[in-house]
């Protein structure tokens, strides 16, 4: 096995004056992994966030980063914490500049780095998070989600290796809660370990690839999700609740309805089991609809427009920050803003046709994520990319609102 | 700067007391009238208070502990007048004693007589001053809180020589306790200067 | 500033003794501290103080050994300067160059002093460390201080714990983000901390006015004060103590140093 | 229709220098309702309840009480204010007192009863929440989940005739949360108007009898959960998620799996669902478990205990808080702290025998769930009662920690 990036070994904390809140951890975060940090409040998962960049020392058992202890030494924590960033729960503790632009660059300048480059490493990260035209205001004037993205966008200017989000998407509402999901897939998927921690289980079950629950200062298991959230006794211990879709799937398996092995994560895929218990197969369908892709990068409003003139697309999604304000710069109204590959996989399925607007890497997961569905299900679906203009579009400014 | 307890000798920590009283008895009978009028008054200076307190337990910058009250209740003085902000200074230093243990019990009248009343009456003439003058706004917020911390640490070196005159007499004591303050008193007084400037600067800002 | 006394004294091993007799020893040791001539009264006080703390509220060795230190450096200036000032008596060293000198009086002096300051913070431990700041305002309440007073300092009381827990989320934030590096970006860290506590403390001003409306405020802020009993052998015990003391330092007032 | 208890009639109001918050709403809250304002963060929830006790006044437009249009000097609005208790989003925003019993006894106090009455209602608010032995604990040294409580008590202790809770489960854990929720139908069982807003759709589904969806200032719809949970289009508006189990069951509508009609709130109900479409019925089973009900008010420790150690019961679960200290007290290790009664059924139908402890009015509800699944299902239940102690058990003191 590889070296983790990150790994605790036995650590145990206690915070004066107060009982133990770790009691010997130790977990590896793999990199380039999406990890779920489960417990209830109060399992120490904050804790043990902190200890990651330095910022808790164990009373005992040791913290590795790269395979290495890492040092308490000034030197070695600046370096540590430009390596391992930490997007705190609150966005309001962590955005304290006067404006938007002001905060982002407090990574950076603390850095070191030439104004130049300050303003260019505040100029991507705002770009990354979809915040461009922000950069005046004052952050205690935006929303709640917009501060969680300059929050995040004051991290990524550090361009950390790891990100580590206390619980991100607290008191977020659903929709905003799942553009920073979306975000955070993006960032995995341009290769950075993400790690985050929560008690919203149906969040970690989507999401995560790998799953450490927590209880009392201690790990109480850790495995893919599915796994981890079947075993409702365990869940119970740490005070937890089953996702909701597992939850129905493990009743059903018990009253052997339906057989249990690989655990559905999504209605999409939960549809189709019911449809084969029912039918012994999922039964074949005439005209499946179209899933239209279009990259936003590389696409001109022109094409897009001239596709949804014809009238040929029943529904529109996008996915990831820079595709939704591709839309709304092109004022395409969007049907789907999130779990956007299911609902056209759905809609496909009933013979609907629909486009998915993406960006970068995520254009290479929708194809994937389409082709495996089909390999599974065994039911063909056509995706249709979105003629791509010749010239790459370059980079257009946010209209200023 | 915090005289401690046990350090002022009887008849000086009673006197302090009493030049400290009439200030408090005011300041309570001004708050009384001032609550009774406007409700919302109470949990803005619970707030305030709160604030100059934790602000004061934080570590500034190099230094351990700093003594940031005098301005901060300067700033009260400029919104209440200077008599609740003698109260709040109280309030303040009792939670000092009893949270940090900075400062003590019978030292409480000498230390609010310099924290509380004469650090913040010299922030509030600067200000005023200042203002009036049409002066730099930063500058003059710059030179109220670090003469105020100033003001402050020559009050105690005042207190501290009259209970423990020289051979030679009070302004021997006195340049002797100021000068050995002044060592670790002049920086913190700019550094705070300094602080505090920036706050204004970025409260304006907003 | 993760060392408010408060939080001992919540859960001190003298936490049910009733807390208008604790600060009575407390008040009435400070006073015999500073009204001693002699430093081996101040010297008993701190000594049985730090045995109580220790031994019967259980606070951990380590934390108070700390504790102590707080008073340390003002003591040593301001005694050092006492040392050298304090005239009388024989010279016991001279600085050779400067025109410093040590006198058998200024040595007794700092040497008092030093006891004095010593008995004092020891008994100003052992109110903080053993009395939550809620039951030191309840009898502040009867005794009739001002009610403005009291409610102020009680929401005072509330509020220094909020702003504590968001000036220190603050601060790591910005430690994290490599804040507090150079001499220069810690004033200007140091500022906007400050700056963004000041915005939030005027946001939770606005705040506890609308929950205080919410919940009928009509200018009464009591706190539900019962009776407490107080244990008869506890009230024995503190005033032998207090005699003893009071019999060490009548006994051996006129002892100095040198 | 009788009047209802609360009613705005089309109310608008603009913070200064912002935009309009709310644009004209209309809503009626009937007596004895437990009704959730749903809708994403921004949508004027907030402001609304604010209006619903006099905090805000409306620009234009009135708010009833009673049928009467609220009157804005200080006396009314202060009758107002105890009559319809507002409980915050952030605890921290609404505990004042240094102490637990001093902040439970603010609004006695300000109410001006006499001593002996604000020690009354203290002691009996903290013990409708389960928080007898706090009396004495700074608000700065207990957890999330009791700092809502001692919230709760707060305005509870005004002894309030309607409950408005601001976002009730916001930054709770899933355990905490359910707890809160269970205290509200514990308050609404008991007789109280419960009103409460939040994003979590989820928790508006299983919990409220009626909704009223908002966003941007405006009501999109109103009426029983399911049916304004259906409404994709309408959620989409509103930036909303659909329950996850109702999601399910539209996509298997859709499908032509299964009929749609009145949608299923549980796992429970979604199983039975399922299995009719299979086997066109629900089949009858041999050998149902038992059910036994515990008042814990009633029963002392021994005879649960008793039952406990002849070895008869497979799982035990507690409702409400007092049941849950009750469970504590006599050291019963409890299987169950939320959706208590739904998994005992689903127990009782594998065959297996469980044990509910619970309070008070909660008894009567039991009953009547298990009886109405019964009906529904027609499956036979059987509901044994602990044998109760003849005499009452007094009020226990907790046992100070």
């Amino acid at each position: 096995m590889t070296t983790p990036l990150l790994e605790t070994k036995n650590v145990t904390y206690a915070y004066p004056n107060g009982p133990a809140a770790l009691a010997g951890v130790s977990i590896k975060i793999a990199a380039g992994s999406k990890t779920a940090l489960v417990g209830p409040n109060g399992a120490g998962k904050s804790t043990l966030l902190l200890m990651l960049n330095g910022m808790i020392r164990p009373d005992s058992g040791e913290v590795r980063f790269g395979g290495r202890p890492i040092a308490y030494d000034n030197q070695s924590l600046r370096e540590l914490r430009r390596r391992v960033g930490f997007v705190f729960q609150n966005p309001d503790v962590q955005i304290i500049a006067p404006t938007v632009e002001a905060d982002v660059a407090f990574g950076p300048v603390n850095l070191g780095l030439s104004p130049d480059a300050v303003r260019r490493a505040v100029r991507d990260a705002l770009g990354y998070v979809g915040l461009q035209g922000y950069e005046k205001r004052p952050p205690h004037h935006i929303s709640g989600g917009e501060k969680k993205r300059v929050a995040i966008a004051g991290i990524l200017a550090m361009e950390p290796a790891v990100l580590v989000f206390d619980e991100p998407t607290n008191t977020l509402d659903p929709a905003s809660s799942e553009e920073v999901m979306e975000l955070l897939d993006e960032l995995a998927s341009s290769g950075r370990t993400v790690l985050v921690s929560t008690h919203d289980v149906e969040l970690a079950y989507r999401w995560a690839d790998s799953v450490i629950l927590m209880a009392h200062g201690r790990v109480l298991a850790r495995g893919p999700p599915e796994e981890v959230f079947s075993d409702h006794a365990l869940l119970a211990t740490a005070r937890l609740k089953p996702p909701a879709l597992l939850d129905l799937y493990n009743e059903l398996g018990l009253r052997r309805i339906i057989d249990r092995d690989v655990p559905p994560k999504s209605v999409l895929e939960f549809t189709d089991r019911i449809e084969r218990v029912l039918h012994g197969h999922v039964p074949a369908r005439n005209g499946t609809g179209t899933i239209y892709l279009c990259n936003a990068d590389r696409t001109g409003g022109d094409e897009v427009r001239a596709l949804l003139e014809r009238g040929e697309v029943d529904h529109v999604g996008a996915m990831g920050t820079r595709a939704k304000e591709f839309a709304n710069r092109e004022r395409i109204i969007l049907d789907y803003t999130y779990g956007v590959i299911d609902k056209c996989i759905l809609k496909a399925l009933i013979g609907e046709n629909s486009l998915i607007i993406t960006t970068g890497g995520m254009v290479e997961h929708v194809h994937r994520r389409i082709g495996e569905y089909g390999a599974e299900s065994g039911r063909k679906l056509i995706v249709t990319p979105v003629q791509e203009t010749l010239t790459p579009v370059p980079d257009r400014e946010r209209i200023p609102e | 700067m915090h005289i401690m307890e046990g350090f002022l000798p009887s008849p000086w920590w009673e006197i302090w007391f009493l030049v400290s009283l009439p200030f408090i008895v005011i300041g309570l009978y001004q708050l009384d009238r001032l609550v009774k009028e406007k409700r919302e008054a109470l949990p803005l200076l619970a707030v305030a208070g709160a604030f100059v307190f934790v602000l004061s337990s934080l570590k500034l910058p190099s230094f351990n502990g700093s003594c940031s009250h005098p301005t901060g209740t300067g700033l009260g003085g400029i919104l209440f007048g200077p008599c609740i902000a003698a109260v709040l200074g109280l309030i303040v230093l009792i939670f000092q004693a009893v949270f940090l243990a900075h400062g003590g019990i019978t030292t409480l009248g000498a230390n609010v007589f310099s924290m509380g009343i004469a650090g913040p009456a010299v922030a509030y003439l600067i200000y005023k001053a200042g203002t009036r003058a049409g002066a730099n706004t930063y500058a003059t917020v710059f030179l109220a809180a670090a003469l105020a911390d100033l003001v402050t640490y020559v009050v105690t070196s005042i207190q501290l020589a009259l209970a423990f005159p020289a051979a030679t007499g009070f302004f021997e004591a006195f340049s002797a306790f100021a000068a050995i303050f002044a060592v670790t008193q002049v920086p913190l007084a700019i550094v705070e200067g300094a602080v505090i400037a920036l706050v204004f600067k970025y409260i304006v800002q907003l | 500033m993760h060392n408010i006394l408060d939080d001992y004294a919540q859960t001190n091993g003298l936490r049910q003794i009733n807390p208008g007799l604790k600060l009575f020893i407390g008040i009435a040791s400070i006073l015999l501290c500073v009204s001693s001539p002699g430093p081996v009264a101040p010297l008993f006080v701190s000594a049985s103080m730090s045995a109580a703390i220790l031994v019967l509220a259980k606070i951990p060795v380590r934390f108070y050994t700390r504790l102590l230190l707080i008073p340390v450096s003002f003591a040593a200036m301001s005694i050092a300067v006492i040392l050298f000032i304090t005239p009388g008596g024989d010279v016991l060293l001279e600085v050779p160059g400067l025109p410093l000198t040590i006198t058998a009086g200024g040595a007794n002096l700092a040497a008092l002093l030093l006891a004095r300051v010593f008995g004092g913070m020891c008994s100003l431990f052992f109110i903080a460390l053993t009395t939550p700041m809620a039951e030191i305002l309840e009898i502040l309440q009867r005794l009739r201080v001002p009610a403005v007073f009291v409610d102020l300092t009680m929401l005072t009381y509330r509020f220094i714990f909020i702003l504590i827990e968001e000036a220190g989320q603050i601060y790591r934030a910005q430690v994290m983000r490599l804040g507090y590096g150079r001499f220069r970006e810690s004033i200007q860290s140091f500022g906007m901390l400050a700056g963004a506590l000041f915005l939030r403390t005027w946001e939770s001003g606005e705040a506890l006015i609308l929950a205080m409306d919410a919940r009928c405020y009509d200018g009464r802020l009591t706190l539900p004060g019962e009776p407490r009993s107080i244990s008869a052998t506890a009230v024995a015990a503190a005033l032998l103590y207090l005699l003893a003391a009071l019999g060490i330092l009548l006994s051996t007032g006129g002892l100095t140093l040198i």
